[in-house]
Parts: structure tokens; C-alpha cells; sequence
């Protein structure tokens, strides 16, 4: 095996190590530079995935101090386990948005469009970004005919990205960090699936008070600022 | 001793895997309508993908392990990549390649219109990254079984179609039959470049381990037994080739 | 389909030229290590000089080194068969199958080359082993089976490495007519270490030694007057051709050697071929009666030392005998004498 | 023909890739910070696994090739498994086996508190998927070698440790090189089970492969450019090592 | 370290047994096909026999089919050394340390176990090649390797698949005294189509046909009065046994035999065995003047046909003559004569 340096020194109290969705990847790097920057000292490392995924190694012995989960599900997971420090938290929300390809090659304007005869790219009904779908489908009630359903918002934009899919659904969040390889366009159905990101600290963490820091960093004005920034919604 | 702990070491989380288990739900997870169609699903391509890495693997190891040219030792690289190139980093080439806005799928629009999302992309996407197997394992065979019968073969008048069909591929059976298993297991578990490039649709392109990684997020224990499942036809298929040709 | 080669292979210190005319067989001899694979190999393509020259029937087959453009003929598309030092039969098919090969490559319907196979098969004594696998053979047999297979191919030039090696002497004479019968009108390059195969199938003998040619002429002249160390050593056999009458060489001057028929007997003044080795002949100073058939009177022409003997010469015979015995009986150029073999020394065959 | 469309079929789609790179950014997006440290924890885990499967998968190699036992097919089915097993199960199932509720990790706490998710995770994690490749390599290359050199070894009165060592492994030598070869590329392109039982934390358990997963639809780019970089190390591990011993 | 063998193979229809006692050499004589190779390799432990019994010094090697525990040792822990039909050189060492590998093996230091292979090297007349690979040498020279490869490990039991298969005619005299020094106090097991290998090497031989034996005694025995077809097809050959005088093997009651000596020279006394084919021998009603050195006067015992020939014996000798010459002669029991036979045509060894 190689050195452990890396979660060896996490005994120390000096690194704080924050497990969170993948979709709050550039929200919780800038955090994690401002909180850095405030904590002399201190490292926070951070590790991005999909909630399950992550829930799945914190059960198993990954040494996190805080969760931030992308959906309430995962966090339940672990609540159950009983390995929260402090009981969870909703620090953001979430809505749907339509991606099409730079240029919107096969016209989409709404969600009534995607029922046509397109290539749709949207979440599978396991995941939480297609439970969502599937609410909104409901809501507007519309039958989706969907080319795929894949496992991670991060699959649907791909398939996007690379023009493969005429239209997906995924986050606001997802589309704002694309930047210009999509185009979103919103639709007011999404108002009846909104996603809700729980965060907690986990027991028996080694970083002690930073996790609570890094908690109340994310609830506080600093951090609602940052996250609304990226499109997120106020919890 | 170490084999021992070798053998360990792959056989313990496999039974882990078993004891994870929850054998009284178990017949009803496998049994599921979306269980099934993905193990027909994954069971179709996977042969058919190991029929085209023999049809186009066959002569490129035919050609890596009997003819000499320049530039042989890098194309024999580049034939071998999809082996070490991260499964979503092959179905990423293969998006850029017969996707839509693809090299191929731009140029001749009917392809990338035909390919996308269809099962024909599973099957491309199990053969670019099971091929380099079916060529390793044949090149190697073909090596090892040298030219001297084929020489002699030819000596006695044996056209090279004649020396191929009569003497060169006959001896290079077992090479090519570990290969195709290798070639069928490899397609069988295939997840990352289907995932990418051919998406992940019931029926159409969800093979099993697609939703076995799906069943993950839902119901662990679904996923646990789709795994298994794969895990025995992969040990009847491997079992069965090897009993039947003494072959791999 | 004649063969012209002539090449240097630097590593191993070869360097030969040799031609074959149309229909000529020519042996190799040699002690080992002598180069002798390597020419087959060279010829076959399955070595490359480092420079030189092969030919057959116009065709070049190899030219490296050379003015002109360079040529590599690929080792099958040469036309030439090579019966290898190892025997190599094809393992996936049965003895049977691997002889029908060449036919089955030219051709020839299966059934056709089946029964030609068998035919060979049967005539290098392994006919009731056709559906057996090669390694469910003995060595012999296994050889055999090679040289069978060798034989029914058709290619332009056949190349025999060591033909009638691990056969038991029992069979041995046997495939020697054989191989004599199939080798009449082929162009032919064969290597043994034997003198009698060399005699009897080959029209010219090549002998080499340390990677050259140390000698080469017609079989008989090389075999019955060798010149090199090595020839010298396993040759210098008597030789007398005319036809075969009444369990004897007849010569057209009346004359006549008694022998032993080998293999099939000639026909009845077919012609025929004696050999007998000048170690066994006896010279008489008077005409001695005793069981020995053959008494010769001859004029000696000249006497040489030859290692610890002395070769007497008569005519086209020879007479090893010791230098005790030459000097008894006062054997010198010029003084008259018999010549005396016995005919279960000589060995007869049909020409 | 045929070994021309399989050929292509491997080319073009890495040709596709390299046609995506911004040639422009492209050195900075390699020597990032991130990127060189991913890049160096590849290449030192790879290493350290394909010498541990070298340890571990000759003596196995040795066992399924040179002895009979019942079970051995079994057996042999249960070591090529992880070949055919989607990597993420895999790494399910050293979670279960070595994580802190895994059945051994839960037995010798120890055990499950130093392995899960350190950079030793990562060597077991590539170490389980890449065993295989060395163990069908060398054991077919045992096989084609065949035990005639041994016996006669043997009757020359070596003892069986003297055997293996100075002539079946010396022998074997291109098998064990091309199988080495194989489980080091296929450590360095491992992803799933690394994911799932190491999971991905820069410098410790963030290999190249999670590099490349994480920027592939944040920065395409980058993820194209270090996809790049791992092709490159590939080809000059496999074409040096070619080169070297004449194997793979 | 002597040997008992007994086994059925039932596959290939052979059934033999066989007693080695320790220090004795046998030869094992037969057709291509006769069970030879298949008696080897099921004393070597690489064939397992349907039932059997093989028990070295002692120790049971194999026992199947049989009352009491089934026993199959392994090959490597039989302690018997096989040269098998092919050389089987180790392709990744050098020939000179193949050669070493058995007393390497054995324990001996790595300088003392080259020297010693250099010493074999040289014996076999290859010393030069030591440093060369297995593929880079002729056949020939492979054989030889193998031989002194097989001679330089120390085993219990050595068995010999054809060991001068492939050999020039120049080395194999030199090579079969080689081989009869160290076969000297080895038990061995020797298979070969010659003759001269089974009488200079074996104390016994073994002729073996249709997987059966169909002849065994002392080698002496069995070459000079052959009873089975095989054995009588390539022996029956003339031995005088005593001691080396003036070129000449000299009896104890003063008669002499001269002959030509082959390899080494005895040295003067030292025991010595002249070997000549009857069919050399000439007979005479009365003494004959002329080359041939040796003139015997006999009494004639017996007189049969020998295929188409007549053997005369008297006494230990015997002479082949054609019938006519029986006629002519009237060579009958009884009558007296000359046995006269060339010194050219009789081998003298060292005993
Ligand atoms: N691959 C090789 N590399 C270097 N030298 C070689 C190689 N193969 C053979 N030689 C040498 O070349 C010479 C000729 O070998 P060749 O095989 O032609 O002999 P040969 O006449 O066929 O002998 P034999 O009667 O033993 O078969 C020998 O001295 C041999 O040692
Ligand atoms: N694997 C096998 N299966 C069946 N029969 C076999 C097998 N190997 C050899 N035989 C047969 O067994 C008999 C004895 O073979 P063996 O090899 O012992 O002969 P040999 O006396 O060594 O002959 P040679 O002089 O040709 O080497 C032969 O008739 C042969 O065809
Ligand atoms: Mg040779
Ligand atoms: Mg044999």
C-alpha cells in the first residue's frame, strides 16, 4: 500500500473532510477556500459522488465529518445508521430544467414538446433527479417516450453535450455549470418537484467543531450567496 | 501459500457478495420483468459482440502475429488501448466518433441517426473494448504455435487460403475459443462505454450490469442479485468452454 | 526445374554453391554441424542469407546481397517441399489426413487423395496407423509418415532431411526402393549419413564439411574414388553395372558379380547394380577355390595408403587389405592377381 | 479487409478523441495540480498491483496449470470472475469483505479502519480486477510451454523448487511479462471498484481514471486531455515492454 | 539400483517385463513401433500403465491395477535420468549449461558442475559449441549435447532413447566408446536399431515386437545365435574374445584374430573383442595364400539355410556362404576347412 498521509492526519483535528453530491462541486470548492482561508491551518478535502454512493462509504467506515446529500432519501440512509452527529439540515432546493444542444436543433419550447418525436435523454425513476421527472410528467400530464434513462444527471447532460440527445431534464444547477455546451430552458411544471439538499455533520468525526463550522458555513449568508449564485434555491 | 492467499483474496468478497443476500426475496429480484429483459438483453449482445471481435479480431491477429511491417509495434498499442482506456473514456471516443455530431455520424447523418441509443450501439460499444482481448489471447496462440506447420503446409502446395482454413486457425482453436469467452465475459460486464455512448434503456440498451448500477440507488439487494446472476453465467460460460474444448 | 543455388550464411560460416539439373536427385553428405540443413533451409526459405542467389526451374527464388532488385519468395509460394530434420506432422490430423494433404492442396477430390494416401502409407509400412493422431505414433512410424506425406505432395524440388532417420534396419532397405522408385524423375535434394542412400537414389553427391563443399560428382565416382577426408571415410565402394542373370551382374565382356538381391529382385536381365565395400574384397596371387563366388583376375594398376590400410586398384575395383598383407604378397603397380568377393558381401540392386 | 475494419474500428475513435483536444490549453490542463498528483498515484498503484499480482497470480497460475484437483475448474471459473464482474460490483464486494461492516473488516476492527478508502484500498481494488489478466496470460503461456522441460529437469535430478525456478518460470518469462503488462494497464485504466471501495479523495484514492470521470462533463477538456495522457502512458508501457522481451 | 519391471499398456498392446540388475546395461532391440520408446517412458513415470509394477533399488515407482496401495510417484522423484527420442535441450541455457544443470541440481559448485560439463562436451566432440543456444546448433549436434546432458546427472537409472540417432558416421565410433566407459558400472536402459551399439554397450539385450519380448539373453547370446526373426534379420554376428597383441586378438591357445581396432586402441594385453559378420567370412577346403589375414582351420558342426543363404557354424564362428558354394564345397557336418576372413573386416574393442 502507499503512504496514508492523507486520512492519517486526519486525527490531528487539521482536515476537514466533507463528502457532498456531485452537483455541489463548484458551490462547496469556493466554500471550501473561503473556509480555509478563515481557518488557519485547517485543509478541507473534499469528495464529490453520487449521494448513494457516498452514504454507501460513509456506512462502510469512510472517515467523513459532514454529509451533503442531493436528496433527503440518501441522508434518511444515514439517520438510520444512526451516524449523525447533529440531526440534518436543508441548506438548498432544486428544480428541473430542460437542456437541449447549443442551437436547440429540434426546437423544444416546453415540457409539452418533449412528448414529441425526439431523442429524450432523462434520469431513470431509481434515481432521484428522474423521481423528480416523473412528478413533473404526472403534474403536466404527459407520457414521456424516452431514448434513455441513465443513471446520473451528469449521464443526461453528457449525452446533451455531445448532441447524441435532442432534449434532457436535469438540474438548473446542472445547466448553469455547463455553461455554453447547453442551452435551458425553464418550464413552470417544475414547480411541483423540488429537490431538497439535507446537510449534517457525522458522529464520531474527527475534525470536532470544524464539521459544525463547515455546517453553519453552508446554512449561513456566506454560503446561501455562493449557492444561489449557481442557481441553487433557498431551502 | 500465496496462491492461497491469492485465491483467497478474489474468492472471499465473492462469497461476501452471496451472503449479502436475501435468498427469500432472491428467485422474485431476479425474476423481475426488467431483470429478465436485461439478462436476455445483456446475453444477446454479448454473443453477438463476441461473434464480430472473432469475425473482425481473427484477421488482425493474423495479421499482428504473421506479417512484419513498419509501425507494426504501434499499431499493435493502439489495437490493445480499449483495454486500459476507462470504459467511459472509450464511449466517449466512440460518441465523438459515431454520435450524432460525431466524425462519422455528422458526415453520414443515417448512421449517427441508426446508432444513437439503439442496440447496435451496445453491441459497438462491448466490441470496442472487448476486442483487444480476443486479439491478445489469438495473437498469443498463433505465436506460440509458430510458423513451422504453416511452412510446411505451404511447402506441400497448400494455397495461404488452404494453409489458414487447414493448419493455421484448426491449431490456434483453443487461442481463439479462450478469446471469444474473454471476448463474451468481457461484453457481459461491460458498463462504462455503454452507459456513455448507447444509454440506458429498457429492452433496447440496458444490458444487466446498466441495471444492476441502477438497482444500486433503489434496492441494494436487487442489485446484489443481478450480480450473482451474471457471476454464474459468466462461471457456466467460462466453465462449460473449457470443458468442452480444454481450452483459456 | 532445375535449382541453382549459391549463398554465404556469415553466422554459421556456410558458404555453398550447388546445381541441380531438371530430374537429378543430389545427396548431401557430411559430418554434423557440416551445413547441410542449412542448405535445405536456405532453399526452403526459411532462412535468409546474407546474400546470395536461389533459382529453380527460372524462377528466382532469393536474391539478397546482389546487384538487382532483392527477392524473398515466401516459403510457400516456392514450390518446394521439405521434409524437415523433425518429422512435424500436422497434430490436429490423423497420419492418414496429413499424407493426403498435398493432394487434397493440388486438388485432387478427397476420396482421390485418400486412397493415394493409403497408398503411400501402406508402401512405408504404416498403412493399418491412418487414423491415428501423429502423437499415437512411435518415432519411426512417425517418420515414416512424414516421409509419406513428403512424397505425395507434387512440388517443383523435394528437399529430404535425413529421410530414413530412427527407422529400424528392418524397414530401412524397403523405403530406400521406395524413395529410388519416387525419386527417378523428380528433382531432388536429399541429406544422409548413410552411403547406400546416397548411391542409390542420388545421381551426384555434394559433400560437405565446416560449412563448404569439400567434394562433388557423380554419385558413383565420389562414392568408389572419394577424395575428402570425410568421403574417404564412408565411401570408396566398389561398383558394377550391368544386368541381372541368374542371381548375378552380368557384364556386357561376359564377366559376372554374384550377389544379394536387396528389396524387390530385378527382372531378368533388367539392369542391375553391385556394391561391395573394398574392405571385403580379398586378393588372391593364384585363384583360390573356396566358398567365395566371385573371383576376379585383375592387374594391379596402383596401391595407396589409405589410414591404417592400403587401397590395391584394379580397373574400376578396389581391394582394402593391410600393409602386412600387401607387402607378403608383394602387391605393386603391374603384377597380376585375383580379386576375391564373396557374394553375400555384395548387395545387388535394380538400376 | 476485415482486419482493416477492426482496425479502424479501434483507430478512429481514439483519432476522434485526440481530434477533440484544444491542443492550446492542453499543457496546463495535464500539469495541473490535480492532474499530475492523479497521474502520480496511478502509476504508483499500478505498479504496486501488478506486482502484487505477480506474487499472488504466478503461484495460482502455477496451481490451475500444473496441478489436478477436484473443484479445479470451479476454481479457476470463481479467479477469472473478476474479469467478467461490472468493476463497480467488484468494489462492492471488497467493501463487504474488507470495508467496516465487511466481514473481515468487522471481525479485525483494525483492518476495516486502516484498508476502506486509503491509497491501500486503491492497490486491492485494481489488484482484485487485474489478477485475472495475469493469471490467464501466464497460466496459457504454462500450458503452451507444456511440462516436457520439467520432466526432464526433473529426472535430472533437480528438486521441484529448482525446476520452477530455473526452468519453468525462465520458460514462461514472456507469459508472465505480457501478463504483468496486462494487469498493470488494466490497474491503470481500473475505475469502478476503485470508486466504489476506495472512493476519490486527490492525492490518496484519486487515480487518473476518477480524475478523467469526475472532469468528463465539468471540463471535457481536461478529461479528454488526461485521457489522453493515460493512452500514452499505455502505449509506451506496452510497446517498451514489447520491445524488451518480445512477449505480450 | 537394480530395476523390475512388469506392465500391460493396454492402448498400444504392449505387455513387458523386464529385470535390470544393478550395474548391468540392457538394450532394448525392435522394429519402429515394437513398445521401446513406451517401456521408457513408463519406467520414467511420463506413460502410467493400465496395470503394472515398477520397482527401482527397492523402491515401488508405479504399482497400479495390482493387490496392495495404488503407487505413481512423480517423475522427478524416480531418480531416473531419460534421454528421449528428441534432445529436448532446455531452449533458454546454453549447451554447456544443459550439461551443468544435472550436477547443479545435484549440488555440485558452479565452476566444478561447467568443468564437468566442458569435460562431456568435449567427449561428445562439441566442446566449442558450449556457449551456443539449443536452436543454434545442427541436429546432430543437439543430440549430442543431450547425451552428454543425460551422462552428467547422477541418477539411479539411465534410460536411453536411441542416443546415436542423427550422428555422423564419423563420431558414432567415438561416441559409443564414450558411451560404453560410463554405462561401465551404471544400470541403464538403452533402446537403438545397431547392432554394435547393443553388443559394446549392453550386458543384456531385450528384443521386443508387437509390444511383446520376444527374445532376451546376454548380448553375446543373442547377437551371435539369434532366434527371434528381428534379431536374426541384424545380428548374428562373429565374436572372439581375448587379449590385444600385435594387432591382433590373441586367444589363450595361442590362435590370433587380426583385425582393425575401432576408437581408442587397446593397450597391448588388455582384453579385447573382435567382431566380424559371418557373411565375411569366406570358407576354404584348404588354406588359401593370399590377403586376408585371417585363415582358421575348422571342423564343420552345422550346416542350415539362413533365408538365401546357408550358415556354416564350427565351433563359436560362424560363416555365410550362398548355397551353390554349400554345394560345390560340400560343406556337410563333419567335413574340414578354413574359415577365412579379412583383418578389414573385423572390428576389434577394448573389452
Ligand atoms: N541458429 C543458428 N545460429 C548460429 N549457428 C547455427 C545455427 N544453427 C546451426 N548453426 C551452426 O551452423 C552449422 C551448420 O548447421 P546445420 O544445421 O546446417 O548442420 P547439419 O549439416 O545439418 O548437421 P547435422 O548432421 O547435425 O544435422 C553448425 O556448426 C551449427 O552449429
Ligand atoms: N499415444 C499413443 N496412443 C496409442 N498408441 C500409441 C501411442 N503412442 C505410441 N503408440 C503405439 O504403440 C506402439 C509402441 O510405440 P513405441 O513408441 O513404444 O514404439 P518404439 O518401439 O519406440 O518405436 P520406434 O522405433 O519407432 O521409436 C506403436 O505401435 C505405436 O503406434
Ligand atoms: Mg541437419
Ligand atoms: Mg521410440
Amino acid at each position: 500500500g502507499g503512504d496514508d498521509d492523507g486520512d492519517g492526519s486526519s486525527g490531528d483535528g487539521t482536515t476537514l473532510t466533507v463528502y457532498a453530491a456531485a452537483s455541489l462541486t463548484s458551490t462547496f470548492e469556493e466554500l471550501a477556500e473561503r473556509f480555509e482561508a478563515d481557518h488557519e491551518g485547517v485543509d478541507v478535502v473534499l469528495e464529490f459522488g453520487g449521494s448513494s454512493d457516498l452514504v454507501e462509504q460513509i456506512i462502510n467506515g469512510a472517515d467523513a465529518d459532514v454529509f451533503a446529500s442531493a436528496d433527503t432519501k440518501n441522508m434518511d440512509k444515514l439517520t438510520a445508521e444512526d451516524l449523525q452527529g447533529q440531526d440534518p439540515q436543508d441548506f438548498a432546493t432544486n428544480t428541473l430544467e430542460i437542456a437541449v444542444p447549443p442551437g436547440n436543433p429540434a426546437g423544444v419550447t416546453s415540457l409539452q414538446d418533449l412528448a414529441g418525436d425526439l431523442d429524450l435523454v432523462i434520469c431513470a425513476p431509481e434515481v432521484p433527479c428522474g423521481a423528480a421527472t416523473q412528478t413533473v410528467a404526472e403534474a403536466a400530464s404527459i407520457t414521456l417516450d424516452p431514448a434513455s434513462e441513465e443513471q446520473s444527471v451528469t449521464d443526461v447532460l453528457g449525452k446533451i453535450t455531445s448532441g447524441q440527445g435532442d432534449a434532457g431534464l436535469v438540474y438548473v444547477t446542472d445547466v448553469i455549470a455547463a455553461g455554453d455546451t447547453v442551452e435551458g430552458i425553464e418550464f413552470p411544471e417544475s414547480a411541483d418537484a423540488v429537490n431538497t439538499y439535507p446537510i449534517a455533520t457525522v458522529k464520531d468525526g474527527d475534525a470536532g467543531d470544524l464539521a459544525q463550522e463547515w455546517v453553519d458555513l453552508v446554512l449561513g449568508p456566506d454560503g446561501q450567496q455562493v449557492l444561489s449564485a449557481a442557481g441553487f434555491g433557498a431551502p | 501459500m500465496p496462491a492461497v492467499v491469492g485465491t483467497l483474496f478474489v474468492v472471499v468478497p465473492l462469497a461476501a457478495l452471496v451472503a449479502q443476500v436475501e435468498w427469500s426475496d432472491f428467485w422474485g429480484l431476479i425474476t423481475s420483468e426488467s431483470s429478465l429483459s436485461a439478462l436476455a438483453l445483456s446475453l444477446r449482445t454479448s454473443a453477438v459482440s463476441a461473434l464480430v471481435c472473432v469475425l473482425l479480431g481473427v484477421p488482425m491477429a493474423l495479421v499482428l502475429a504473421r506479417t512484419r511491417f513498419p509501425g507494426q509495434a504501434v499499431l499493435r498499442s493502439l489495437v490493445l488501448l480499449p483495454m486500459v482506456l476507462p470504459p467511459v473514456v472509450g464511449g466517449l471516443a466512440l460518441l465523438y466518433t459515431f454520435g450524432k455530431r460525431g466524425l462519422i455520424g455528422e458526415t453520414f447523418e443515417v448512421v449517427g441517426e441508426e446508432v444513437a441509443f439503439s442496440t447496435l450501439a451496445v453491441v459497438m460499444a462491448q466490441v470496442f473494448v472487448s476486442m483487444p482481448f480476443l486479439v491478445v489471447s489469438l495473437e498469443g496462440a498463433l505465436r506460440v504455435a509458430g510458423e513451422r506447420y504453416e511452412v510446411v503446409a505451404a511447402s506441400l502446395g497448400a494455397r495461404p487460403t488452404t494453409v489458414l482454413l487447414r493448419v493455421t486457425l484448426p491449431l490456434a482453436v483453443p487461442g481463439l475459443i479462450s478469446g471469444a469467452v474473454l471476448a463474451f465475459a468481457r461484453s457481459l460486464g461491460e458498463f462504462g462505454a455503454t452507459i456513455t455512448f448507447a444509454g440506458s434503456r429498457e429492452g433496447v440498451t440496458r444490458t444487466l450490469p446498466l441495471e444492476i448500477y441502477l438497482q444500486r440507488f433503489d434496492d441494494p439487494d436487487a442489485a446484489i442479485a443481478l450480480s450473482l446472476v451474471l457471476v454464474v453465467v459468466a462461471v457456466l460460460v467460462i466453465g462449460l468452454t473449457r470443458q468442452r474444448s480444454g481450452a483459456l | 526445374m532445375s535449382l541453382s543455388v549459391s549463398f554465404t550464411v556469415a553466422e554459421r560460416d556456410v558458404e555453398v554453391s550447388l546445381d541441380v539439373a531438371a530430374g537429378e536427385t543430389v545427396a548431401l553428405l557430411g559430418p554434423n554441424g557440416a551445413g547441410k540443413s542449412t542448405v535445405l533451409n536456405v532453399v526452403a526459405g526459411l532462412l535468409r542469407p546474407d546474400r546470395g542467389r536461389v533459382e529453380l526451374a527460372g524462377r528466382t527464388l532469393t536474391s539478397v546481397g546482389r546487384p538487382g532488385r532483392r527477392v524473398d519468395v515466401a516459403p510457400h509460394r516456392r514450390r518446394v517441399a521439405l521434409l524437415a530434420q523433425e518429422p512435424l506432422l500436422f497434430p490436429h490430423l490423423s497420419a492418414l489426413d496429413n499424407v493426403a494433404f498435398g493432394p487434397r492442396s493440388a486438388g485432387v477430390g478427397r476420396a482421390a487423395a485418400r486412397r493415394r494416401a493409403q497408398e503411400l502409407l501402406d508402401e512405408v509400412g504404416i498403412g493399418e496407423l491412418g487414423d491415428r493422431r501423429p502423437r499415437q505414433v512411435s518415432g519411426g512410424q512417425a517418420q515414416r509418415a512424414a516421409v509419406a506425406r513428403a512424397l505425395a505432395a507434387d512440388p517443383d524440388l523435394l528437399l529430404l532431411d535425413e529421410p530414413m532417420a530412427a527407422l529400424d534396419i528392418a524397414v530401412a532397405p524397403a523405403l530406400r526402393q521406395t524413395l529410388r522408385r519416387v525419386l527417378a524423375e523428380r528433382t531432388c535434394v536429399v541429406v544422409t549419413h548413410d552411403v547406400l542412400d546416397a548411391l542409390l537414389l542420388a545421381d551426384r553427391v555434394l559433400v560437405l564439411d565446416g560449412g563448404r563443399v569439400v567434394e562433388a560428382g557423380a554419385s558413383r565416382d565420389v562414392l568408389t574414388r572419394p577424395r575428402s577426408a570425410f568421403a574417404a571415410r564412408l565411401a570408396g565402394l566398389n561398383l558394377v553395372v550391368g544386368r541381372w542373370r541368374d542371381g548375378a551382374v552380368t557384364l556386357d565382356d561376359g564377366g559376372a558379380v554374384a550377389g544379394q538381391g536387396v528389396g524387390e529382385a530385378p527382372a531378368d536381365g533388367a539392369p542391375a547394380i553391385a556394391v561391395f565395400r573394398p574392405t571385403a574384397v580379398a586378393v588372391y596371387p593364384e585363384a583360390p577355390h573356396g566358398s567365395p563366388r566371385n573371383v576376379v583376375p585383375v592387374v594391379i594398376e596402383q596401391v595407396e595408403p589409405l589410414g591404417d590400410l592400403v587401397r590395391v586398384r584394379a580397373g574400376d575395383l578396389g581391394a582394402d587389405v593391410t600393409p602386412q598383407a600387401a607387402a607378403e604378397l608383394e602387391l605393386v603397380p603391374g603384377a597380376r592377381g585375383f580379386f576375391v568377393v564373396k557374394a553375400t558381401e555384395v548387395e545387388v540392386y535394380g538400376a
